[in-house]
């Protein structure tokens, strides 16, 4: 196994196309480490991209949305203030992937491209609407994260294709997201099912949602009927178990070591109820409106 | 020694020094299997089948051997033949000969000059696998159609008519079974399942072994029984035992899991096929799940008469236990303690060991004790809540004690269960409120603990302070604890005395750490060696002052008159004798050897509350309280230590641990990722209360206390789990799945 | 006696030998039911009065209650 | 297979190893500089007896290659204590029987010292989260909290 330490991502692309082997990029490395110890892969070259500038930054863009650098851990989003109050649930996702030192070093692109249909910081970077920014032989292209993963294991990028940053499109007022996973334990664990909750208000009630499950397909799923289902509503009782219905029925989960298909569907009703309850309060909690009713 | 000659207060006894090994262990210094190398060392890695069952027809490492740094490969072909019994089962396990018998058994062994290069040859070696029918479930492998595993494996306890894969049977019990239940108000019979689950230990098997082609041979390995280790592997390799010279490194956990061999001997061989190199074999974690010495999974009827005011009138019970593809698991201990905590007229056991395509099982704390724990306090808790019964009163109400015949057979000496339930009653944790979807469950333990064969040597040294040498290697700080019973005995400073653990070629013969024995056996073996020396040192001071020996006392770490009319002389103290011992006769010290008896059983008491998330099945332990007797604490803080990891292995295996395996027989979940330990954030802190019962079979009343406290939270939680959501389980691990079920059938949902 | 004995002891699970020691008592079992001897030779632990003994030297006084168990070790 | 000369900062001491690129930096730390204090439990990141501090940062070294530490700055256990002074954890570890075997110490002792470099004041909960990715077999986790807590409270009242 050759390993190269690229300083441009031309070089990282360059390197790739050229291999004739079996390569690897490396950004944190929390996945394929694991893979390579375990013999499941032994790539010819491994391209570790952290040395290319910029990559460890997360910038303000001119529209007010972010730019996060491929190097960039879940420990550095945890603590960017301005990040989390944007995206309390993007980050809350990527904090939930490994321990304390697995969030060190792991990447939401790595995470990404490791192509985990449970993987916990998908499905926030999908109800936000994020994009990520590819560099292949064939040229520059972009792509909404859900166009990444098409199965386990593996993602529309093309042979030599690099993603070179991953963008959130501008927070808005009036809007809060929120991601909740159920594991059998409170840490260390592979999400049994993740939800993902982005909401955007108009006064009480709920302009605009989208809503992304993990562990209950091939790749985490937009549900967009789930997100219908609460569209003009003030969340109430009634709305929030016409979610959980429209939830449930858009999971397509298998039973696996982790858990089975009954129970994912089920969990995913009650994780959606909660994780959008939780969206919608920190709404509320930004925009100062307090509820009449306890909710 | 008589009751009272135990002594309610101690110098040193009960007080919490710092360890020895401390300073090594928090800075990193200590050094555990994998932490040593040595000149000319190779690396070795194992091939392991990747099927549960399947004929071994050809193996080709002729590629391996060509690949540059592979030095050497072995297979069963370059271990002697002819082997019986569990010698036969132990070498069959170190390395499959015609059939593959569980996934992971190993296959061949590799050594080469780097790790690496030892990886790489393994995926050169071809080997020719035909497939055969496996069976993994204990009721499975009892069934007509299933495979044999091992025709002929059955001992003579089998009874005419059982499946092949039943290698073990035992019943017994005492008492009119008919007439106890025909006295009952309520008779009840439930089925009860636990899943296998593995010890944890966070440090792999590790070892560095060099065998020459004179047939001496050393071993450096993490064990909790370096004398089993040379046994069993001068065994499985045909060499003289006393020829093999193995020393125990650190040890990073065992819990009974590294009290057998695993990669020892292929080290051994492989270094002996290479020409004598040393060769260092670390287990990844995969390996050590796959291949290393998991407990039985066992399937358990029982049934219980208990009359309204909660007196218990019959109790009997069927297990049905695989403890992998070899006889061993632990079917009769966990009949033996069953109905151990009860006095019940009338009590019947049947045992079935039986074989299936699994790793050889080992002891896991307390073997069959927590499985047996769960079957019956879980029933005894059915029919409390049944009969509207409080469950500690019920318990204490049948509760064994001194001079109770026991449901295995001898009658109790002075024991500790009654103690532990009242203190359990008068706790603060039984007070506390619980809110919604929150319960509070109870269940007691028990364990025989084991004295075993045990030798200890002790030597007063030159400046008058003493080194003590132990065959017992120290998990939990029983080199603390055996420092302090001998600074007690010797009326010296702790500081004074240094405990080792010694290599086989400087003590005489040991059995592991294991059933709970260190602290009881080595530390009683120590006090008689101490009584040793301190009577050459008495020998010493008399003849100095010229009187009669017997006429002299020691006290407070000095020789002294034994009263008036033994004449004036001022004491003598340790390090006077020990400067002039070259001169009045040479070095002193003192050994014992012994097999150790005078064993005291610990009870224990478990009170647990959870919260269970009635959407979710999710079950979250609030407060955990261990009452347990320790007969007398010679550490607190380390008795409180086992008492706090029994009962954290406990919640492990009751809510989320297990082994996982597909249709084709194959360990699904062998990394810590998906075998799911309790982690730091799963526990709350664990409240311990010490019940002092003393033994009288140890000089300082000491009871072993490392095993009791894995027992009682398997049904603790599962009667917590009941009283919080009114869904009882019969099932191990009681993992979220399995408890949400359980609330919406109980709930007709 | 365990009771999965008495297929070996004519239907006994009480048998009286005469004997000094733990040893000879023993023996005497197995002298007086052949089919005790894989038992014994797997291995028993010996009670006698509710403690484990194992010096199987150790004498036998006629009021001692002497139970036999499977050979038991521990994790 | 041709080994990587790298350079690095080990517990304040300059270093230079060869690796192969498929090492991991614990097996270099380990087999090429004799530092065995970071021990080996999973080789998956599941169980932190190999933490280190990589700049400061909290990784575990098993997920980590030998050859992305070039130029980096790695502490170890082995670096904990300052010359024969132990740091307050060292020594409260000891006093509270917080270790019982003693092979996750290492590992615990490097995490926990992490942790109270930014967090002075931990509550139980947030120690026993952050601390989450050490898996202790032994002891329950109640007396390692319960040392941590008191070595930050000993650390407060010192600085």
């Amino acid at each position: 196994m050759r390993y190269h330490r690229p300083e441009s991502f031309e070089d990282a692309v360059a390197i790739a196309a050229g291999s004739g082997g079996t390569t690897r990029f490396l950004a944190g490395g929390t996945d394929v480490l694991v893979q390579l110890r375990a013999g499941l892969v032994t790539p010819d070259d491994l391209i570790d991209l952290k040395h290319i500038p910029g990559v460890a930054e997360i910038v303000r863009t001119a529209d007010g949305g972010w730019r996060i650098g491929i190097a960039v851990t879940g420990a550095q989003m945890g603590r960017h203030a301005d990040l989390v109050r944007d995206w309390p649930g993007v980050v809350e996702g990527m904090q939930l992937v490994g321990s304390t030192q697995v969030q060190g070093r792991a990447t939401p692109v790595g995470n990404l491209c490791n192509g985990s249909p449970a993987a916990d910081s998908v499905p926030g970077l999908v109800a936000a609407g994020a994009r990520v920014d590819i560099l292949g032989p064939g040229g520059p292209r972009s792509l909404a994260v859900e166009e990444v993963p098409t199965g386990p294991g593996r993602t529309t990028l093309r042979p030599g294709e690099i993603i070179t940053a991953i963008t959130l499109p501008p927070r808005g007022a009036q809007a809060g997201d929120a991601y909740l996973r159920f594991t059998p334990r409170t840490e260390m664990d592979i999400a049994v099912v993740g939800v993902a909750v982005n909401l955007r208000l108009d006064g009480e009630r709920i302009a605009a949602a989208r809503i992304a499950l993990g562990a209950v397909a091939p790749t985490v799923l937009l549900a967009d009927a789930a997100a219908a289902a609460i569209i003009g509503t003030p969340l109430d009782d009634a709305a929030l178990t016409a979610l959980a219905t429209a939830a449930t029925a858009a999971a397509n989960p298998i039973s696996d070591k982790r858990g089975t298909a009954d129970f994912r569907k089920e969990i995913t009703g009650v994780l959606v109820r909660r994780a959008a309850r939780i969206a919608y309060d920190r709404v509320q909690a930004r925009t100062g409106i307090q509820q009449g009713e306890d909710k | 020694m008589a009751k009272d000659e135990i002594q309610r207060t101690y110098r040193l006894i009960g007080t919490r020094p710092d360890r020895p090994d401390g300073l090594d262990k928090v800075t990193g210094r200590a050094r555990y299997g994998a932490d040593v190398s040595a000149p000319g060392m190779l690396h070795g890695a194992v091939l392991r089948s990747p099927h549960a069952h399947a004929r071994i027809l050809r193996i080709d490492a002729s590629k391996a051997l060509a690949l540059p740094g592979v030095k050497a490969v072995v297979t069963r072909a370059d271990f002697p033949t002819g082997l019986t019994g569990e010698d036969w089962n132990l070498q069959e396990n170190t390395i499959a000969g015609e059939v593959a018998l569980y996934d992971g058994h190993a296959v061949a062994a590799v050594a080469a000059t780097s790790r690496l290069i030892a990886q790489d040859a393994l995926r050169l070696i071809a080997v020719d696998y035909e497939i055969l029918p496996h069976v993994t479930d204990v009721d499975a492998a009892m069934r007509p159609d299933a495979p044999a595993i091992r025709p002929g494996a059955a001992d003579h306890s089998v009874p005419e008519g059982l499946h092949p894969n039943v290698v073990k049977y035992i019943d017994f019990g005492h008492g009119d079974l008919e007439a106890g239940f025909a006295a009952a108000d309520l008779v009840r019979e439930q089925s009860y399942t636990t899943e296998a689950t593995h010890q944890g230990y966070i440090e792999p098997h590790a070892c560095l072994g060099q065998l020459g082609a004179d047939g001496k041979g050393e071993m450096w390995v993490c064990t909790q029984g370096h004398w089993y280790i040379r046994r069993m592997a001068a065994a499985v390799l045909g060499i003289e035992a006393a020829q093999l010279r193995v020393t125990p490194s650190e040890i990073g956990g065992g819990f009974g899991g590294k009290t057998t061999i695993f990669i020892e001997p292929l080290a051994l061989a492989l270094s002996r096929k290479a020409g004598g190199r040393p060769v260092k074999m670390v287990m990844s974690r995969a390996e050590v799940f796959r291949a290393t010495g998991p407990t039985a999974s066992a399937a358990m009827k029982v049934r219980i008469g208990m009359k309204k005011d909660g007196t218990l009138t019959a109790g009997q019970a069927e297990f049905r236990m695989q403890g992998g593809a070899f006889p061993g698991a632990p079917v009769s201990s966990a009949l033996y303690c069953a109905f151990a905590s009860y006095a019940i007229p009338a009590v019947a056991h049947v045992g079935y060991d039986v074989l299936t395509n699994r790793p050889k099982c080992a002891a896991y704390r307390a073997p069959g004790s927590p499985m047996a724990a769960f079957a019956v306090e879980s029933l005894i808790d059915e029919m409390c809540r049944e009969l509207g019964l409080d469950p500690l009163e019920v318990r204490l109400k049948n509760a064994v004690r001194e001079g109770t015949k026991s449901s295995y057979g001898p009658t109790y000496g002075p024991i500790g269960l009654v103690q532990s339930l009242q203190a359990a009653q008068a706790h603060p944790n039984l007070s506390v409120p619980l809110g919604p979807n929150q319960g509070r469950g109870v269940a007691a333990g028990f364990w025989f603990n084991h004295g075993g064969e045990t030798s200890v040597s002790l030597a007063i040294g030159e400046d008058g302070t003493v080194t003590v040498s132990v065959g017992t290697p120290d998990i939990g700080g029983s080199r603390a604890s055996i420092a302090l019973m001998t600074a007690e005995t010797l009326g010296i400073a702790y500081e004074n005395v240094r405990v080792n653990v010694v290599e086989t070629g400087a003590l005489g013969v040991n059995e592991p750490t294991h059933g709970s024995r260190a602290t009881f056996a080595s530390g009683k073996a120590a006090v008689i060696a101490a009584r040793h020396a301190i009577a050459e040192m008495c020998r010493r001071a008399a003849a100095a002052w010229g009187i009669d020996p017997e006429a002299v006392d020691w006290q407070d770490g000095a020789a002294v008159p034994a009263g008036p009319n033994a004449g004036k002389f001022p004491p003598m103290p340790i390090a006077e004798i020990a400067a002039r011992m070259g001169s009045t006769g040479g070095p002193i010290s003192g050994h014992h050897e012994v097999t150790a008896g005078g064993v005291g059983a610990s009870f224990g008491v478990h009170v647990v509350d959870v919260e269970v998330d009635p959407e979710t099945g999710r079950t979250t332990v609030l407060r955990y309280l261990v009452v347990q007797d320790a007969g007398r604490a010679i550490h607190p803080a380390y008795v409180e230590g086992q008492y706090q990891g029994g009962a954290a292995q406990g919640i492990g295996w009751a809510l989320n641990e297990e082994y996982i395996h597909d249709a084709e027989g194959r360990l699904l979940n062998p990394v810590f990722l998906d075998y799911r330990v309790p982690v730091a954030s799963d526990l709350p802190m664990i409240d311990t209360v010490i019940v002092e019962v003393p033994n009288p079979g140890h000089p300082y009343g000491v009871r072993g206390v490392g095993e009791t406290g894995i027992t009682p939270p398997l049904p603790a939680l599962a009667n917590a789990i009941a009283a919080a959501t009114g869904a009882r389980l019969r099932s191990l691990p009681m993992s979220p799945p399995k408890v949400l079920a359980a609330i919406r059938a109980q709930r007709g949902g | 006696m365990w009771s999965g004995l008495r297929r070996v002891t004519d239907g006994q699970t009480v048998v009286s030998v005469q004997a000094e020691t733990l040893q000879q008592m023993l023996e005497a079992l197995v002298a007086a039911h052949p089919g005790l001897a894989p038992y014994i030779r797997a291995g028993v632990s010996v009670s006698v009065n509710g403690v484990i003994v194992t010096d199987l030297l150790s004498p036998v006084d006629p009021g001692d209650e002497i139970y036999l168990m499977q050979y038991l070790k521990g994790g | 297979m041709t080994r990587i000369h790298v350079t690095a900062t080990v517990n304040g001491d300059p270093v230079e190893f060869l690796a192969d690129p498929r090492e991991t930096l614990l097996d270099c730390l380990r087999d090429h500089l004799g530092l065995t204090g970071s021990k080996e439990g999973c080789g998956t990141g599941d169980c932190g007896a190999c933490s280190v501090q990589m700049d400061g940062v909290l990784v575990c070294s098993c997920l980590v290659l030998g050859v992305e530490a070039e130029g980096r700055s790695i502490d170890t256990i082995e670096g904990m204590a300052t010359g024969g002074d132990l740091h307050p954890l060292q020594r409260k570890f000891i006093e509270h029987a917080a270790l019982q075997c003693g092979f996750c110490t290492p590992g615990i002792l490097v995490a926990a010292r992490a942790l109270l470099d930014q967090n002075p004041d931990p509550t139980e909960q947030e120690v026993r989260y952050w601390l989450a990715g050490n898996l202790c077999r032994c002891t329950g986790y109640d007396k390692i909290i319960r040392a941590v807590m008191d070595a930050a409270a000993e650390l407060r009242g010192a600085a």
